[in-house]
């Protein structure tokens, strides 16, 4: 792990960039409640200090900053913060529980995994179709393109609806939505990879009068692994995005879009920001453990 | 069949101590009582009830009477069916230092105002006061408030719209006094408009079976909202219980369930029929882009309440 | 089906061959007739362009002539194709990265239905003709270019067809490696009495192989020059310093350089 | 019941149709290419007419396309007014802030072995935020106005570009890198004179993948919170208000305003790495 | 600066270079020690991997032996580059595809400073020289290769430096191609009398340019024959089919496949 040293590095430097914007960010805020608490603050009109310079204000109110890293409703929310409330909502409780971050994050993940799953086969099925067959590659290209310009924010409740509607409710719409946004770097990545062939091995299998079936199997399919693995690892990370952004629909608040959302809606911003790391981690987790998968798919393969 | 006597309620919010009433009556076995199995499908920013409803996916839904009017013209024929809300817990809250004491000193102020349908009242009362709603120094400039106090707190908004019930609390609980405060309830301004009815789809009211599975829907929920007011610490409790996100917490919803108690204590469940004719005042006065722009026919009805008040 | 042994293998007349392209055509071979009998070995030599790999192509049914006629064992180029009458070794090795040597092997036995034991066999058979075989559980690129060229020879020769088609297959080799790969391909030839249609860029490559050297030149591509061997079948390395092989080298080199007088 | 049938009949008319010409004989000049395609986006939208009508989907569930077409012509003014908002102003300045901080941050990571080690692992992580969590921050930090929804589309594009331009700058073959040696040129001779250009391709590939990141961002963002105009609020406050014909022409001017900034886009590639063998010919 | 005639222009002393990678490491120069004087045109041959590659981007100073001295012009081979003392030419020409013809041989006068009017001066002149005038605005995908490959000689002459080191600039070429370049690159080191170092696997290439063959053998890398050639400086490119030609391309042959033998 030679990387270790400057990830390291980098972390300390992000967390100590982080630490050192705290109290900027937070300033106004705190000598409010400060202000409210007793103390003396300069300039003591809040107006005043809304147009004032955050930099100003710290520098003014030097005595404030301690308490910037401790408010409840931080516009940045110190590191340790977020850290305690993750240790709480994930070591301390029990993961059955609502209040539990294991137990949302593990509702996104499983609305992420069939979304993934959905996804991915519909992905391949589209571009075996596109490769084999010209007429859909020259009329499903341009509009795959087009729909990835639509906000899924935007029709995500209408297909949680339309799919209520016919029966449909719980896990099955969040997956495909989600299915929506990884579908297409699949698409992407195995046209591209089912196309990497070249004239010389095609022509190696017109050679031996091979069939279809056994150019898929045989050239089209191998060839087109590493393309697989490089899209299924921006594809697992768009059905992440996906089951997030389904989950604000979806209603019931659960998972950690909800999260995020009822965060959002009680001011509670280290609630969002646990659920956002917590997001990253599973996302990051998830791109690794398919990077795992193409190491020793491709070594069995013997392309590494 | 089986559909008989279940129903399916869409909230028009996540679960909260506003809906403490339905909880209540599922919780206490009042809807059993009545031979109804009720599944409350929890609401959100994204989720617009008379969809769900046109939808098929809920037999009856919470809104507020300008959204419902709204999707009533929009080809939606939604009636309301009972009106456990009395009066308004719609306010504007502003930071009593920015100078404004009444409604005309909003000119030239930034004030959040929720949309996706509760734009209307607002919009009404701007028209009234003859303030214009596009900015500069005679305006108001209007901001799309997403659904937390925030902007005030961080005075990106002079005022916000909040619930007596919720946000209001919300920035107390943020550490603003009362005293910094200044606040319009809607109510007082004569712009209020009704909250929280119960709406179902006028062909479902047409088949007598689905009436009467509503007749005793709407009695099962009265008498729900009935045992909240009185027990409030309970139906909170009831509340969290079934909170899904885990995000609520008991002196929150404790509290709401206070100021929730004083909105639907005078009413029966019966929709007061001079509460609608304000509203529906109310809304086409409303500016240059009204919501509804004709007298509503059918929009509510009380056949179905004087046959579960009986 | 086997032609008798008067009737050519492989039969051009009159090959005429157009490429439609975006602007200009692009006449790739013009009035080419050839005849190749059973187990000649044929070399095709002519600079960059002038059809070779193209005429190798409408043999193997790879490519459709727009003129002429072709036969191959006396069927059409594309009838021999699917009845897979030849074996054909391109330029690069081109084998398949995610196989074993041994499996890029098996690939053609695989496609046309082989059985298991007999796939082994033939593999282990093929593998020892051209000594690798102590390599067959290895991937590609843990052999050497020279290696690699070896295996995929054998992949033409794992199958039944009495014709070799290669399309400058030591290309990409150095010249030592190449002199050994040039031995060991003749001793096959003797032995399996092959036909081998065999292009190449060498002179001496194609003198020191060939019991035919087809010289053609481009723009047009056409056959300018065909020079019939006088060298014996058994061919040590050092006949390359013989006085006839230098002969016939530089008849070789005049008919190329005649063919590049245009350029 | 009829016009379900008839839709049936003209998708599989249509398709018929279209594997005809695409693998006809003129399969290739620009006119098929063009046609092909449109004509699948037209089967699709009759198909969709007919189906909502034929089934009587209600209006407030999915609008027919004639419905959406009327009501975008009949509001232009105000969908004119939203695409200013959100794609002038937040999506492209978004675009430029976002695109152009990562290439210069790019020319710095590719300097510095100890940054690519360090930043780009990170940089992944960070890239993983969702939007959903970060546009309500932003917004909080930046005000209503579209300078959060510009920071909301520099985080979206900055990673996606900041990798590729990287990956472009690496790009070079040895060999190509060794000639520069042979002159001696020192950093700024081979930065600007081989690695930038032959990094183009990747460049382009980032500013392509960005244009439709920067659009949808711009467009979320407003949905936590924004003036009383831009195409996020309008769809919105248009599904609350049930006006799902309103909600469908901004839908239909997101996906012009994306194509068309993505084929900008391409077509400026073209102009600029004309060399590359993907673009000859 | 320029090295008087006695003194060698490159002097190489028990020059030795092991590469670490990630197995084992890889002995690719074993003590090479060898002299080249102004004027001398030397040709490197040897089979794949032997380290010919190697040794010429340690003159270039594109490498560091790990033992060994060396000096070129008087200096270290990396001061020597700094001082822009050679031109190098690749295997393959490497020009950059987004620059002309002319942009590219631009390339190097633009990084060394020379003023524009210079610059136009000196790419007309090298355009010139190799044949390409016509083709100054042309991009190098619309060459063929053999131009191609004109064009990155031009590109290494068109500065001033009178040490030319070129690895396998003719691989890619046919065999007619090539022999036309020989003869224009025999030309102009006639004309210019630069030393130029040349690294090839072709046999009658090396004789045929050289007034020195160096035969290199692998693993480790080493010298096992210096041929000083008897050939006159004026050479008909049918000298090659002369009995000295045939000679001393013998004596190669023979050099080489002793180092082959451990293959
Ligand atoms: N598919 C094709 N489409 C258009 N032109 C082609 C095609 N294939 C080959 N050509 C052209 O036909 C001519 C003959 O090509 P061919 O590949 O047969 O030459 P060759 O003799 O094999 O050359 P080389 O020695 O370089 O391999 C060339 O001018 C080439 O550009
Ligand atoms: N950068 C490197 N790292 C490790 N090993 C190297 C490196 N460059 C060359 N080698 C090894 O050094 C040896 C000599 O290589 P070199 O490229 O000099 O051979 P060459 O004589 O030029 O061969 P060829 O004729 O194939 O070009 C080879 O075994 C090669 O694998
Ligand atoms: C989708 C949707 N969002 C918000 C409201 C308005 N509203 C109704 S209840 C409530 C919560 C008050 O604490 C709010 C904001 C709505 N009607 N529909
Ligand atoms: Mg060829
Ligand atoms: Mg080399």
């Amino acid at each position: 792990m030679r990387n270790a040293g400057p990830i390291l590095t980098v972390v300390a430097a992000i967390f100590a960039l982080w630490y050192l914007a705290v109290p900027f960010m937070n300033v106004k805020e705190t000598l409010t409640g400060l202000e409210r608490a007793g103390a003396v603050v300069t300039p003591d009109n809040p107006i005043e200090r809304r147009d004032a310079s955050s930099f100003g204000l710290v520098l003014k109110n030097s005595f404030a900053i301690p308490a910037t890293y401790a408010q409840d409703r931080p516009r940045l929310p110190a590191p340790h913060q977020v850290a305690s409330d993750l240790w709480d909502t994930t070591v301390e409780k029990k993961i059955t529980s609502k209040r539990s971050l294991v137990y949302h994050g593990w509702i996104t993940l499983s609305a992420t995994l069939l979304g993934f799953a959905i996804g991915t086969g519909a992905g391949i099925l589209l571009a075996v179709g596109i490769v084999h067959s010209r007429a859909m590659d020259m009329s499903v290209m341009p509009w795959a393109i087009a729909s990835q310009t639509i906000p899924i924010l935007a029709i995500a409740p209408m297909i949680i609806v339309v799919l209520n509607s016919i029966g449909v409710q719980g896990l099955v719409p969040k997956a495909i939505i989600s299915a929506y946004l990884s579908f297409f770097p699949v698409v992407v990545g195995m046209v591209k990879g089912l196309r990497a062939p070249d004239a010389m091995q095609l022509d190696l299998l017109k050679t031996y009068n091979a069939s279809q079936s056994q150019g898929f199997w045989k050239l089209r399919l191998p060839a087109s692994m590493p393309y697989l693995f490089a899209s299924l690892k921006i594809g697992v990370a768009a059905a992440l995005v996906g089951a997030i952004v389904a989950e604000l629909p979806a209603g019931g608040a659960r998972g950690l879009g909800g999260r995020m959302l009822t965060g959002s809606y009680y001011g509670q911003m280290v609630q969002i920001w646990s659920a956002l790391v917590l997001a990253a981690v599973l996302a990051a987790s998830l791109v690794l453990l398919i990077g795992l998968a193409q190491r020793l798919t491709l070594k069995r393969m013997g392309l590494t | 069949d089986g559909h008989a006597n279940s129903v399916k309620l869409q909230l028009q919010w996540v679960t909260q101590a506003q809906f403490a009433g339905y909880y209540v009556a599922k919780d206490k076995g009042f809807y059993e009582e009545e031979g109804l199995d009720v599944t409350v499908l929890a609401g959100g920013p994204d989720i617009a009830p008379p969809q769900v409803l046109a939808g098929g996916g809920a037999d009856v839904m919470l809104n507020w009477m300008p959204s419902a009017l709204a999707a009533r013209e929009k080809g939606l024929p939604v009636v309301n069916i009972a009106q456990p809300f009395k009066t308004s817990g719609l306010m504007l809250t502003c930071w009593k230092d920015t100078g404004i004491k009444s409604p005309q000193d909003f000119k030239g102020k930034t004030i959040g105002v929720w949309f996706f349908g509760n734009e209307y009242p607002f919009l009404s009362w701007m028209s009234q006061e003859g303030i214009p709603t596009d900015g500069g120094p005679d305006g108001v400039t209007v901001l799309k408030q997403g659904f937390n106090v925030d902007p005030l707190l961080q005075r990106q908004a002079d005022c916000i719209s909040t619930m007596t019930y919720n946000e209001f609390g919300q920035v107390l609980d943020a550490g603003v006094s009362e005293d910094e405060l200044v606040t319009f309830k809607y109510e007082d301004q004569g712009v209020a408009t009704l909250e929280d009815g119960i709406y179902a789809l006028e062909d479902n009211l047409k088949d007598p079976a689905f009436k009467d599975k509503m007749v005793r829907f709407v009695r099962a929920s009265m008498k729900g909202w009935k045992y909240a007011e009185e027990n409030p610490d309970e139906a909170a409790e009831i509340v969290l219980e079934n909170d899904e996100s885990g995000a609520q917490t008991e002196a929150h919803q404790k509290r709401m369930m206070g100021e929730i108690a004083k909105l639907t204590a005078g009413s029966n469940g019966a929709l007061d029929e001079a509460d609608f004719n304000r509203t529906v005042a109310t809304l086409l006065a409303g500016g240059s882009d009204p919501v509804i722009s004709k007298e509503p026919v059918g929009a509510w009805t009380s056949e179905i309440t004087d046959e579960a008040l009986k | 089906m086997a032609p008798n042994a008067t009737s050519p293998v492989i039969a051009a007349k009159s090959l005429d061959l157009t490429f439609q392209t975006a602007d200009a055509p692009v006449h790739a071979l013009k009035d080419v007739s050839l005849d190749i009998s059973q187990g000649d070995f044929v070399s095709f030599i002519g600079p960059s362009g002038c059809g070779k790999t193209t005429f190798l192509r409408c043999i193997a049914g790879l490519e459709t002539p727009t003129g002429g006629t072709l036969t191959v064992n006396g069927m059409t180029a594309d009838e021999a194709r699917r009845a897979r009458a030849y074996g054909y070794v391109f330029q690069a090795a081109g084998l398949y990265p995610w196989r074993t040597i041994a499996g890029n092997i098996k690939l053609p036995l695989e496609i046309m239905g082989y059985s298991k034991a007999d796939q082994n066999d033939r593999v282990a058979r093929v593998l020892e003709l051209v000594e690798l075989s102590d390599f067959g559980a290895k991937f590609p690129w843990q052999l050497s270019g020279g290696m690699q060229q070896r295996a995929s020879i054998a992949r033409a020769l794992a199958f039944d067809a009495d014709i070799l088609l290669m399309d400058e297959p030591f290309g990409a080799l150095d010249e030592i490696v190449r002199d050994h790969l040039n031995e060991q391909l003749l001793a096959l030839w003797a032995r399996t009495n092959k036909t081998i249609a065999f292009v190449t860029h060498s002179i001496p490559e194609a003198v020191y192989l060939s019991t035919k050297i087809v010289v053609m030149s481009p723009r047009p591509g056409r056959i300018t020059d065909v020079i019939e061997s006088p060298l014996p079948k058994e061919r040590p390395l050092d006949i390359r310093d013989s006085p006839e092989f230098i002969e016939i080298a530089h008849r070789v080199r005049e008919g190329l350089r005649a063919g590049h007088a245009d350029d | 019941m009829i016009l379900v049938v008839l839709a049936l009949v003209i998708w599989l008319a249509m398709w018929a149709l279209n594997t005809r010409l695409s693998t006809g004989p003129n399969a290739d000049t620009r006119a098929i290419r063009l046609i092909v395609p449109a004509i699948f986006g037209l089967t699709i939208l009759v198909v969709w007419e007919l189906l909502v009508r034929g089934l009587d989907v209600p209006l407030v569930i999915l609008p027919a396309p004639t419905h959406v077409i009327s009501t975008f012509f009949s509001e232009i003014p105000t969908l004119w007014l939203d695409f200013q908002q959100t794609f002038i102003k937040g999506a492209l300045s978004g675009y430029v802030i976002g695109c152009g901080a990562a290439f210069l941050m790019a020319i710095l990571v590719d300097r510095y072995d100890f940054l690519k080690r360090g930043l780009l692992p990170v940089g992944n992580f960070v890239a993983a935020l969702p939007i959903v969590g970060t546009a309500p921050i932003l917004v909080m930090w930046f005000g209503f106005d579209w300078q959060s929804k510009a920071a909301v589309v520099v985080v979206m594009v900055f990673f996606p570009m900041l990798v590729n331009t990287v990956a472009g700058l690496q790009e070079t073959t040895a060999m190509q890198r060794d000639l520069m040696r042979t002159y001696g040129a020192g950093y700024w001779p081979s930065l600007t004179k081989l690695r930038l250009p032959a990094a183009m391709p990747f460049i382009f590939n980032g500013l392509k993948i960005s244009t439709t990141l920067a659009l949808i961002g711009a467009i979320v963002a407003e949905f936590f919170g924004s003036p009383t105009m831009g195409m996020g609020f309008r769809i919105s406050t248009s599904v609350g208000q049930l006006a799902l014909d309103m909600v469908w022409a901004e839908i239909v001017v997101a996906a012009l305003a994306g194509s068309a900034f993505y084929g900008v886009v391409a077509m400026a590639e073209k102009t600029v790495t004309f060399w590359h063998p993907s673009q000859r010919k």
